[in-house]
């Protein structure tokens, strides 16, 4: 009961997209029409964590909070790539991860999208020449779009996924 | 007839004897295999025709055995549905048997296993055909010990002769208690043909029935293999051959319910309530029980031989819910109890023997029943892989083959419980309905592991990845009896009145309550439900074919890429990865702990250096049927020591012994001077 | 004449079902949105998925055969057939006497039966583990299933559902102790049959505590949408039975027009009820540990044995 | 009316013994108490009914007296002891939770066959409900058999004391006031006397679990 009430008093939490400079995402390439389409009303995440500090998680993981609310725009996280849409891919692509990582592109049914989040995914950020990175998310599997930011916030990722489907 | 049943005999007698003379090579196992397939279909065909026809067909042989009121044969509607069903299983058996034998080429026991063969399936077809006592034990008897023999093919084993050892004492005293039941019948009897002993039972006192329907119960129950006395079911099914075990399966422990009915019902005309009450119990408990060590099992054959025992428990409902309804004079329900429990019999013949002739065919490619080392056998077997299908949909009582058909209709007959007066004898109706429904849900999840473990996935072993398609004539063998489960699941409406017609004039049963409507969907007197399975079939088959073109309507992407299977990224899959048997059914292991009363074995080696390191892992995990060592410990302590008393009484003086014989000789002379 | 049209209406009335399933998916998700006070998908969003999801291709596991392709097609097919035989908006039922609620109880058992062969085709751990735990709810929740329907047809005198539905009607006391124990039994094994929590969770993303998404993780593109559409059309055929068979109140009786939009009016009241009730109970509770899924069942065994005894005495 | 009555009055005794049940079911003391506590009320409202359709105006204040002392007092001094005793949960019982409660249903089904002499035998609309209220009777028997922590079985004690007044208001519309009041009387003192070996108990070996007490014996 103490429960219910507290629902009740809180009301909704779920704040609007601001308005954010478009700097933070950089889209390599428009969207074909027909995934617009397709992805623009529902979208499904496999989040690939290539070997991140894990700070972009845990700003993925506020998507999914009821103040971001990533549901909204019918983008939701699944277990598995072939359920999979759109991969978020963040860190720098380690040499373990490497494989992995390609394969779970593999596993994804086309049509699909690969959104990379962080500096470390474009540039590899501070890890650059670690014994144990590959290289950049972009020399692995094709990327459509990067999110800046280390880490970048949870609204700036929204805004990343919803420039990729061509929903701006 | 009279040409038909010695066409039976013939077929068989060419069987046996071929196998006698010219055991091996193709001819040979194809000459037994043409003699079984002979006696079959003549039996199946004299079956049928007492069963349309209904006149009872009479041979007597009063010459031999003269001592005891000779040999006598009388099939009845009763009889002609049994022995309808030995015919109807020796023919795909037969023709299984001719390319499965092939691996006992060059060894001595092809000829046996040819001759007892035609031998087995003779005396079982003339069991439900005997007119006496006399007849009946004998043919029981050679049944039993061909059928033993049988069980030690492959005498090799030290578990096999274990397994005989086991079925011929269980079957033995099965034996004596069934003899011991006639005799007490036929006390007041002026002769021992059935039909003497069916006149003189109102005349036996009640506790007189009551004891010759338990010592039936006792006797006939050990060779149905019903709760306490399925010992040997699960030790003896998967020592004989494939096809062997299918007949044992299939119809051998359908005698058992045979003569139940026999003595029961025809007999003794259906007795007290406890007795349809006992049945029912003693059935619901096999099922569950029976279901639960099934799913324990990783022998292929053995969780076959389980479910054997699960299935008997069901037909133990069906009948003892008849005996029940008839003990309250509802004879509309009776029949339908008793119709459900003969269905499922002819039901449990069909699937189980597919099943067991599938396991064979598996069994025979990989030369192992071990399930844990199979898998993905879809691709190397194909077809056996959709017969053993269809057989595991049949079992788990999935709409619309042959086993929901049955199954609905015990649970149609068990529904009428609320139509019994007393509502606390009622209760066991309800009661069986929920274990009924347990037993058919564990069923379902048992064959989802025997067939999901055994044929689809990666193969687990080299042995399996190397396995073959079974030959030809196995494959027919299999293809019969998948085409009868899709039959008796689509037509219940014809077979449910002639299943009545077999009850007509049995016991309490007025023949006024069997005649059943022959329209479409299935409307049995006394059931408060009705379906249509071809309707369903015809349904689920529309909407099957409507399913492809409503997605090309909706303009669903066609497209389609194999891929690796997912596996979070890791490179390579080997069969270590996959599910195995034991970890399918261990969740169920936990939920029925105290039932299965596993013993736990887990030693981990440590590196040396750090405990964070492993170097090896040992789990061994058992079940003990601890009920199993509860009933039989004792009795089988008990008899130790009376052996070894009895050792004294040896001394192999020849000169003792003929003592022994003038001390008995003059003892029976007392008796039958004085004893009165 | 009258067989024909019968069959369209029975048809209809399946069709209507599946066209309402994914609404009632997004409906249940919408209301727990709102009781975590977030904005939430709109209820129509599971229309989108599925559509998005027919147009995706198919990615298959090169261990799998054709039990893997076959299964989603048997899925689909014996969901939509129990939906021909649920009355959901009228009786009586043009296919009653086709099957009755064993029939549907079985025709579901078909659908897991399948599924979980599928979970073991591709030979992935998670499928297995999935398939396992499916089929061990789904064997546990057998009895319960069983003894309500025995409670019904106890009052009711009959097992096939329009029967009963009719005879709840018009029969003189409206909720009776037995239907009411009967009711809670139904409602625990549809949390169980249909995968809601407390047993199963519908939005874990951990494979370690699924039971339906484990078994489908290898499926996409239509497969995957036709499953789906199956669970949910599952979850739609529970609750219409949940409703219809214990609170007949609205349907249809006649062919009028009145009676049919009451009859659509009053399901539709139904199940939003439901659907709150689910997702309140949803975010009051959380997921049990598997091991303790039995002992839940039990209650519900317990309860449906008890709706019989009431039954059996108030007879 | 009378169909009502009786159909009111079993509804009730199956949410009293549906209340029951939930002992077996949950783990924590605190449930145990609310089941209790709510149990009462249920039962208060029964002999409401019983009051008003049988026209039995004594059994007002029984309700009264129930729903002041079963429904408020009671669980109030039982949620003091909970807090005192640290609100450990119950231990793994001597049966498991699915068994006792299939096990449970069973002696709901044995509490029907015993009754229906009496059933049949009465003419009174509240008649349907005894199996239920004697149903109850065993299954908190069962409670105080299985379970092992002192404050469960006191619950358990509580319960089938509940039972006891339901089948006496539902087969005899009540015993005589006084007789009742007695009854009452007789298990608050009870309940006092229990109270005082769990203090005991949970003074000499440092917990209330029962099984502790095998340790007298040596």
């Amino acid at each position: 009961m103490r429960l219910f009430s507290k629902i009740l008093q809180v009301g909704l939490a779920t704040e609007p997209l601001p308005p954010t400079s478009h700097e933070v995402v950089r889209l390599l390439h428009e969207v074909d029409d027909r995934a617009r389409r397709l992805f623009g009303r529902a979208l499904a995440i496999r989040e690939v964590d290539a070997g991140s500090c894990n700070g972009c998680e845990l700003e993925i993981t506020g998507l999914t909070s009821p103040v971001y609310d990533s549901e909204r725009f019918g983008v939701h996280f699944v277990a598995s790539p072939r359920h999979a849409d759109l991969l978020l891919v963040t860190g720098p692509v380690t040499r373990n991860m490497a494989v992995p990582l390609v394969k779970t592109y593999e596993a994804t049914p086309a049509p699909k999208l690969v959104v990379a989040v962080g500096d470390c995914s474009r540039t590899c950020g501070v890890f650059k020449g670690g014994y144990g990175v590959a290289g950049s998310v972009d020399q692995f599997v094709p990327v459509d779009a990067f999110v800046d930011g280390c880490p970048p916030e949870p609204a700036a990722i929204l805004r990343g996924i919803l420039a990729a489907v061509g929903r701006r | 007839m009279r040409s038909l049943f010695a066409l039976m005999l013939a077929g068989y007698a060419l069987g046996a004897a071929a196998a006698v003379l010219r055991p091996g090579g193709r001819g040979g196992r194809g000459l037994v295999a043409a003699g079984a397939v002979l006696g079959g279909a003549a039996g199946l065909a004299l079956a049928l025709q007492v069963l349309l026809t209904g006149t009872p067909f009479v041979l007597e042989a009063p010459a031999v055995l003269s001592i005891a009121d000779g040999l006598l044969f009388r099939i009845d509607r009763l009889g002609a549905l049994f022995l309808g069903l030995v015919g109807f299983l020796a023919v795909p058996c037969g023709l299984y048997g001719a390319a499965y034998s092939e691996g006992y080429e060059g060894r001595a026991s092809l000829r046996l296993l040819g001759a007892l063969l035609n031998l087995f399936l003779l005396t079982m077809s003339l069991v439900p055909c005997a007119g006496n006592v006399l007849t009946f034990l004998f043919m029981w008897e050679g049944m039993s010990l061909t059928s033993y023999f049988l069980v030690l093919t492959e005498t090799d084993e030290p578990e096999t002769v274990l397994a005989g050892g086991w079925y011929l004492a269980m079957t033995h005293a099965g034996l004596a208690l069934a003899l011991a039941a006639f005799l007490l019948m036929a006390t007041s009897s002026a002769s021992t043909t059935f039909g003497d002993l069916r006149a003189a039972a109102p005349a036996l006192s009640p506790s007189a029935r009551n004891a010759v329907f338990l010592l039936a119960l006792l006797g006939f129950g050990s060779k149905a293999g019903i709760m306490p006395l399925h010992v040997w079911l699960p030790r003896a099914h998967p020592a004989a051959p494939s096809h062997v075990s299918a007949l044992m399966s299939g119809v051998m422990i359908k005698m058992g319910v045979y003569g139940l009915l026999r003595v029961g019902l025809d007999l003794l005309g259906g007795g007290p309530t406890w007795w349809g009450a006992l049945l029912i119990g003693l059935g619901a408990l096999s099922a569950v029980i029976g279901v639960l060590y099934a799913l324990m099992e990783h022998d292929l054959k053995r969780l076959l031989a389980y479910h054997s025992v699960e299935n008997i428990g069901i037909i133990f409902i069906g009948i003892g819910a008849g005996l029940m309804f008839q003990s309250f004079g509802l004879p509309a329900l009776a029949t339908l109890g008793m119709v459900a429990g003969l269905y499922h019999t002819i039901n449990h013949a069909c699937f189980k023997g597919l099943l067991f002739l599938g396991a064979g065919s598996v069994a025979h490619a990989l030369g192992t029943r071990n399930m844990e080392e199979m898998g993905g056998l879809i691709k190397r077997m194909p077809r056996t892989a959709l017969f053993f299908l269809v057989g595991a949909c049949a079992i788990s009582a999935l709409p619309p083959l042959n086993g929901f058909a049955s199954e609905w209709l015990v649970f149609q007959a068990l529904l009428g419980g609320s139509a019994i007066p007393q509502p606390e004898v009622a209760v066991v109706m309800p009661l069986a309905v929920a274990m009924l429904a347990l037993a058919s849900g564990l069923a379902a999840a048992c064959f989802v592991k025997a067939f999901g473990i055994t044929f689809l996935a990666i193969p687990r072993s080299a042995r399996a990845e190397q396995a073959h398609e079974a030959p030809r004539s196995m494959q027919a063998g299999m293809a019969m009896l998948a085409m009868a489960c899709v039959a008796l699941g689509l037509l219940p409406f014809a077979v449910v009145p002639i299943l009545g017609s077999t009850l007509a004039g049995l016991g309490r049963v007025t023949p006024a309550a069997i005649e059943l409507t022959r329209s479409l969907p299935l409307q049995v007197p006394g059931a408060s439900g009705q379906m249509s399975p071809p309707l369903l079939a015809l349904g689920l088959v529309v909407l099957l074919a409507l399913l492809p073109l409503g997605l090309r309507l909706l303009g669903a992407e066609r497209r389609g890429r194999v891929g690796d299977t997912w596996g979070c990224g890791r490179i390579g899959q080997t069969p270590r990865m996959e599910y195995t048997a034991t970890a399918f059914a261990e969740p169920l292991r936990r939920v029925f702990a105290e039932l299965y009363r596993p013993t736990r074995d887990l030693s981990i080696d440590f590196h040396p250096a750090s405990k964070y390191f492993v170097q090896s892992i040992a789990y061994r995990s058992e079940i003990h049927p601890w009920i199993e060592r509860l009933l039989y410990n004792w009795p089988l302590r008990g008899i130790r020591r009376a052996a070894v008393w009895v050792r004294r009484l040896q001394a192999g003086s020849l000169h003792l012994y003929l003592f022994y014989l003038t001390v008995a000789f003059l003892v029976l002379l007392t008796m039958a001077r004085w004893w009165r | 004449m009258v067989a024909i049209i019968g069959f369209a209406l029975g048809v209809s009335q399946a069709a209507l079902a599946l066209l309402l399933a994914p609404g009632l998916v997004g409906l249940v998700r919408w209301l727990k949105a709102r009781l975590q006070n977030r904005r939430g998908a709109p209820v129509w969003q599971p229309y989108w998925e599925l559509a998005k999801l027919f147009r995706k291709e198919v990615v298959v596991s090169s261990n799998a055969s054709w039990v893997f392709r076959a299964a989603p097609f048997i899925v689909f097919a014996s969901t939509v057939a129990v939906a021909l035989l649920v009355p959901i908006l009228l009786v009586p039922l043009p296919f009653d006497g086709v099957g009755d609620l064993l029939v549907v109880v079985y025709l579901l058992l078909l659908g897991t039966f399948f599924l979980s062969l599928a979970g073991l085709d591709p030979g992935s751990a998670f499928g297995g583990m999935g398939a396992s735990r499916a089929m061990t709810v789904a064997a546990l929740a057998e009895p319960t299933v069983a003894l309500a329907i025995f409670a019904l047809a106890l009052s009711a005198g009959s097992t096939n559902l329009g029967q009963i539905v009719a005879r709840t009607m018009s029969g003189p006391a409206a909720v009776s102790p037995g239907h009411l124990l009967a009711f809670l039994a139904l409602f625990i094994v549809t949390l169980a049959e249909t995968g809601r929590l407390p047993i199963d969770n519908p939005a874990t993303h951990l494979e370690l505590t699924m039971i339906h998404e484990a078994m489908v993780l290898e499926y996409s593109g239509r497969y995957l949408a036709l499953i789906e559409w199956a669970a949910s059309l599952k979850l739609l055929i529970f609750f219409s039975l949940l409703s219809n068979l214990f609170v007949p109140w609205g349907v249809a009786a006649g062919l009028t027009a009145g009676a049919l939009t009451l009859a659509v009016a009053s399901l539709l009241v139904k199940l939003v009820i439901l659907a709150a009730v689910v997702a309140v109970l949803e975010t009051r509770i959380a997921k049990l540990r598997l091991f303790r899924v039995p002992e839940l069942l039990s209650v519900s065994f317990v309860l449906a044995l008890l709706a019989v005894t009431s039954s059996f005495l108030l007879r | 009316m009378d169909a009502a009555f009786s159909q009111l009055c079993v509804l009730g005794s199956s949410l009293v013994l549906i209340f029951g049940l939930i002992l077996l079911w949950r783990r924590g003391v605190t449930a145990y108490i609310s089941a209790f506590m709510w149990q009462s009320i249920v039962l208060a409202a029964v002999t409401v009914v019983v009051a008003h359709f049988g026209k039995v105006p004594e059994l007002y204040w029984v309700a009264v007296c129930l729903l002041l002392l079963k429904g408020i007092v009671i669980p109030r001094l039982l949620r003091r002891m909970e807090r005192r005793f640290s609100p450990e949960r119950e231990l793994e019982p001597y049966v498991n939770t699915a068994t006792s409660l299939v096990v449970s249903g069973l002696l709901v089904l044995f509490g029907y066959a015993v009754t229906r002499p009496l059933v049949a035998l009465s003419r009174l609309p509240t008649r349907v409900g005894m199996p239920l209220a004697m149903g109850l009777v065993l299954v908190s028997l069962f409670v105080v058999i299985s379970r092992k922590k002192a404050l469960t079985q006191v619950v358990g004690f509580l319960m089938l004391e509940n039972g006891l007044a339901l089948l006496a208001v539902l087969g005899t519309y009540g015993i005589p006031l006084i007789v009742e009041l007695g009854v009452f009387l007789d298990a608050l003192m009870g309940f006092l006397v229990m109270q005082i070996f769990i203090y005991q108990i949970h003074e000499t070996f440092e917990s209330i679990d029962v099984e502790q007490l095998n340790r007298l014996r040596h």
